[in-house]
């Protein structure tokens, strides 16, 4: 009997033990972690973003189920941004920042995670490959060459460009229509 | 419907797990000398790659999701695995002594199996449903033992043709792998 | 505490060419140079903390039950590393994370675990460790400089080839992965093969 | 914090639990004497004895269907320990080594320039083979191949180096050699003439410094009688044999020789 009652003891001491050293490992990273996560966030809102004076994630609002970040100078709002992500991508889901100023044009445009091929799709988050985004103003504009849209994509990688073009112009789209009144669209 | 039929297909062929995903290497190369062990192998692999879906998927869903113990994932993940393949070893030295003896080492490096460790957390990251979580399984696990046959087959012809001495046995594996993994490339864009 | 256990691991008892252990990860990860560097320093941490923790425990842990407890060690020490690096080093592991759940399921660790640390002292052990880490760590940057300079015509990210050489993307993709790894196997046994006086 | 704990806590036990049960249900009792056995021999499944590897060797001297000392390869300790685990006293072990019954290799001229598989049947089937002595070594290596415990490895002279240590007696190299050059020799068996060539002294000469060329010197010099001489090659007969060595000083090309003990 006591070789069985070995095993169930052996087990169950070696996964509590793991389990103690997990939980007091995660409590006391979990701080840093999110502080490590959100100045991570807030250097690529920064990125993104037009000038600001304010704490953008801190001035976030939900509409339609996206959180949108509002950048203010001296109160009056000088740009939005957004997290948008696309299905279409090689590897899987990729997730990009993207940042529109007053005007309604891209700001800038900050690929936050994705899973492409490393060495092939990955230059998605490339500054090259972002700058040719900004100043854009024409959600329907945005797409690969392949697409009819003016954002050429890499050789032997079309997946991934277009996953991000589809993402930025919705996101796009999506500020336009909710913050851009009538007239200066 | 044919969203599952999709997503089996794209796990057997597209994204196979082996040939594209490099999951399940080692016991891959190990066992895939003679296509009984290859078969004996996948059907060990399968079964563990079922059970463990599901028990895993259970424990996200009922216990690691509400509690938020989403670091907890990759401990519990391996915890249920091994106990699964730690099983599976038993029964199979009791019922089929032979597949045992022949499998040898190979048993127990299943546990560290990138195949089903993988799936089970492809299957949580992904969101899938109980039903899609199935389906991928069972299409993985068809996936990794079409590969395996495949290639004991492929091994056991090269065993017979005089290969130059320092590309004798795993370097000339490697790269019959890698020409089966090209052809399993021209499935890819068959799902999207 | 035999040197040899140090020294097995790089050259006599090299983990991928001589075990042919942990080939998922160094099929995947090395298609950039720096890639194969931070996973082979990475799973050497691992690879080491493992090896102790296993030597220490292996006295209590009964036969039948050996490989739940071993691994789950292994999975809590990555999972460890992984929270401290998340927490302090933020940079490093952006660059990482995706690689260190990759060595929980990487064959070396439970394989050196179970055939090497659960028999020998602490010491020896984690100089084990240290030897099949090194080891894998250098063969696994030697295949990610090969299949970056033909893949994609740099190595460690700065672009080394002429300008007229098209890099060849199969390379990178998971069948160059295969064949390159075949290749080097097939030389590093014609290098050792020449070193031991060019056996019949 | 306390959440942690409970889950891995629970989820341990589960596990626990179910390996327990099943170390219980699914225990297969082995026979102890089976894994005694089996650590006494090689391990090397050459199938010498007859059965498929040592696994079922083992299992059939414990169901007693074969006598202790059947493996070749086992060595009088082994076999000793063997029969200390069956409780029956130890028989004198068969233990066997493979000799290869040639002096010639790098001595022996070449007929042509060999360019191809490195076989010995191929090299000794092509044009009556690649030496002039068409009974002696090619020194292809197919030996080497085959042992199992790699007893065998070619040596500079260009014949097989068989180790007495490892080699285990399991004959896959007789059945391997084309032209039968190896035989299996017991522990007694000291004195062996090195050569398998039937041609006439003068031809043998021609092709061979260490070839025997039937003269009868040492025919006459053994004080057992125990050598003869037949078409040209002289044997030693291994039970009158009382390995003196006077033949191996007198034989004028050196061909007969002491083997190798362990």
């Amino acid at each position: 009997m006591n070789k069985q009652l070995k095993i169930i003891l052996a087990v169950t001491a070696v996964s509590a033990i793991c389990g103690l050293i997990l939980g007091a490992a995660y409590n006391q990273t979990r701080e840093a972690i999110a502080e490590a996560e959100r100045a991570d966030f807030l250097a690529g809102l920064s990125e993104v973003l037009p000038p600001y004076d304010n704490d953008p994630d801190k001035d976030a609002r939900e509409i339609k189920g996206t959180t949108v970040y509002e950048a203010k100078i001296k109160g009056k709002p000088s740009g939005y941004a957004a997290v948008f992500s696309s299905g279409k991508g090689y590897g899987g889901h990729i997730y990009v920042l993207v940042g529109m100023d007053a005007e309604g044009k891209v700001s800038g445009v900050a690929v936050l995670k994705h899973k492409e091929t490393p060495g092939l799709g990955d230059k998605i988050s490339g500054k090259d490959f972002l700058g040719v985004f900004k100043g854009l103003s024409e959600p329907g504009l945005i797409a690969v060459k392949k697409d009819g849209g003016i954002i050429d994509q890499f050789s032997g990688a079309t997946m991934s460009p277009r996953a991000v073009a589809d993402a930025v112009s919705r996101a796009l789209e999506f500020m336009r229509d909710n913050f851009i009144s009538e007239e200066k669209r | 419907m044919s969203g599952l039929m999709l997503l089996f297909v794209g796990a057997a062929l597209v994204n196979n797990v082996v040939l594209s995903r490099f999951l399940g290497i080692c016991p891959f190369m190990g066992v895939s000398k003679s296509s009984e062990t290859a078969l004996g192998m996948s059907a060990a692999v399968a079964f563990v790659m079922m059970i463990s879906s599901v028990v895993t998927w259970i424990i996200e869903y009922a216990v690691l999701r509400p509690w938020e113990l989403g670091y907890l994932q990759t401990v519990v993940f391996v915890l249920v695995i091994a106990a699964l393949v730690q099983l599976v070893e038993m029964v199979m030295e009791k019922t089929t002594p032979e597949l045992h003896a022949s499998l040898g080492i190979f048993l127990p490096l299943i546990t560290t199996n990138c195949a089903i460790l993988g799936v089970a957390l492809i299957n949580v990251q992904s969101d899938y449903s109980f039903i899609e979580m199935i389906v991928f399984s069972l299409g993985t696990a068809a996936g990794f033992g079409l590969a395996l046959v495949l290639f004991s087959g492929l091994r056991e012809r090269i065993s017979f043709s005089s290969v130059p001495e320092i590309f004798r046995d795993a370097p000339i594996a490697f790269i019959t792998a890698g020409i089966l993994a090209l052809a399993f490339m021209g499935f890819s864009g068959l799902v999207r | 505490m035999r040197l040899s256990s140090l020294t097995d691991g790089i050259f006599k008892n090299n983990a991928i060419f001589k075990q042919m252990l942990g080939m998922c990860p160094t099929l995947a990860v090395t298609t950039s140079a720096s890639n194969g560097v931070a996973m082979g320093l990475a799973t050497t941490a691992v690879l080491m903390g493992s090896n102790f923790a296993v030597s220490l425990f292996s006295g209590f842990i009964p036969k039948n039950a050996r490989i739940p407890c071993y691994i789950v060690i292994i999975a809590c020490f990555v999972t460890v590393v992984d929270l401290y690096m998340n927490a302090y080093f933020h940079a490093l592991h952006k660059a990482l994370g995706l690689f260190i759940p990759l060595i929980v399921v990487n064959c070396i660790v439970l394989g050196r675990a179970e055939a090497f640390a659960s028999r020998s002292p602490v010491a020896d052990s984690v100089l084990d460790g240290l030897g099949t880490g090194i080891g894998f760590t250098i063969a696994l940057t030697a295949l990610a400089v090969c299949r970056e300079l033909v893949g994609a015509g740099t190595v460690f990210g700065y672009a080394v080839a002429p300008s007229f050489y098209v890099p060849v993307i199969l390379a990178v993709l998971p069948p160059g992965a295969f064949v390159f790894l075949g290749f080097m196997m097939a030389f590093t046994r014609f290098m050792s093969s020449k070193i031991k006086g060019g056996g019949h | 914090m306390l959440a942690p704990v409970i889950v891995m806590l629970s989820v341990g036990f589960a596990a626990g639990v179910c390996l327990a049960a099943a170390s219980r249900f699914f225990n297969v009792e082995r026979d102890w004497r089976l894994d005694a056995i089996a650590s006494c021999l090689s391990g090397a499944n050459c199938g010498a004895c007859g059965y498929p590897g040592c696994a079922s060797f083992a299992a059939a001297v414990v169901k007693g269907e074969v006598p202790v000392n059947a493996c070749p390869g086992a060595n009088a300790a082994a076999v000793e320990k063997m029969a200390a685990v069956m409780g029956t006293e130890a028989p004198a072990p068969a233990e066997k080594r493979a000799v290869v019954l040639c002096g010639g290799g790098r001595k022996a001229s070449d007929r042509y320039e060999y360019r191809g598989p490195k076989d010995c049947a191929a090299m000794s089937a092509l044009m009556g083979g690649v030496k002039n002595c068409s009974f002696g070594c090619v020194g292809g290596g197919s030996c080497a191949l085959v042992c199992p415990t790699g007893a065998i490895n070619m040596s500079e002279s260009g014949l097989p180096d068989i180790s007495a240590e490892l080699c285990i007696g399991c004959g896959l190299c007789v059945s391997e050699c084309p032209r039968c050059l190896i035989t299996l020799k017991g522990a007694d068996e000291r004195v062996s003439v090195l050569c398998s060539s039937r041609d006439k002294g003068p031809e043998t000469r021609k092709y061979c410094s260490s070839g025997c060329i039937g003269c009868g010197i040492c025919v006459k010099v053994c004080p057992e009688g125990a050598i003869a001489v037949d078409d040209f090659l002289a044997s030693i007969d291994s039970s009158l044999c009382t390995s003196c060595g006077k033949c191996v000083e007198k034989c004028p090309v050196s061909a007969i020789s002491f083997l190798k003990i362990r």
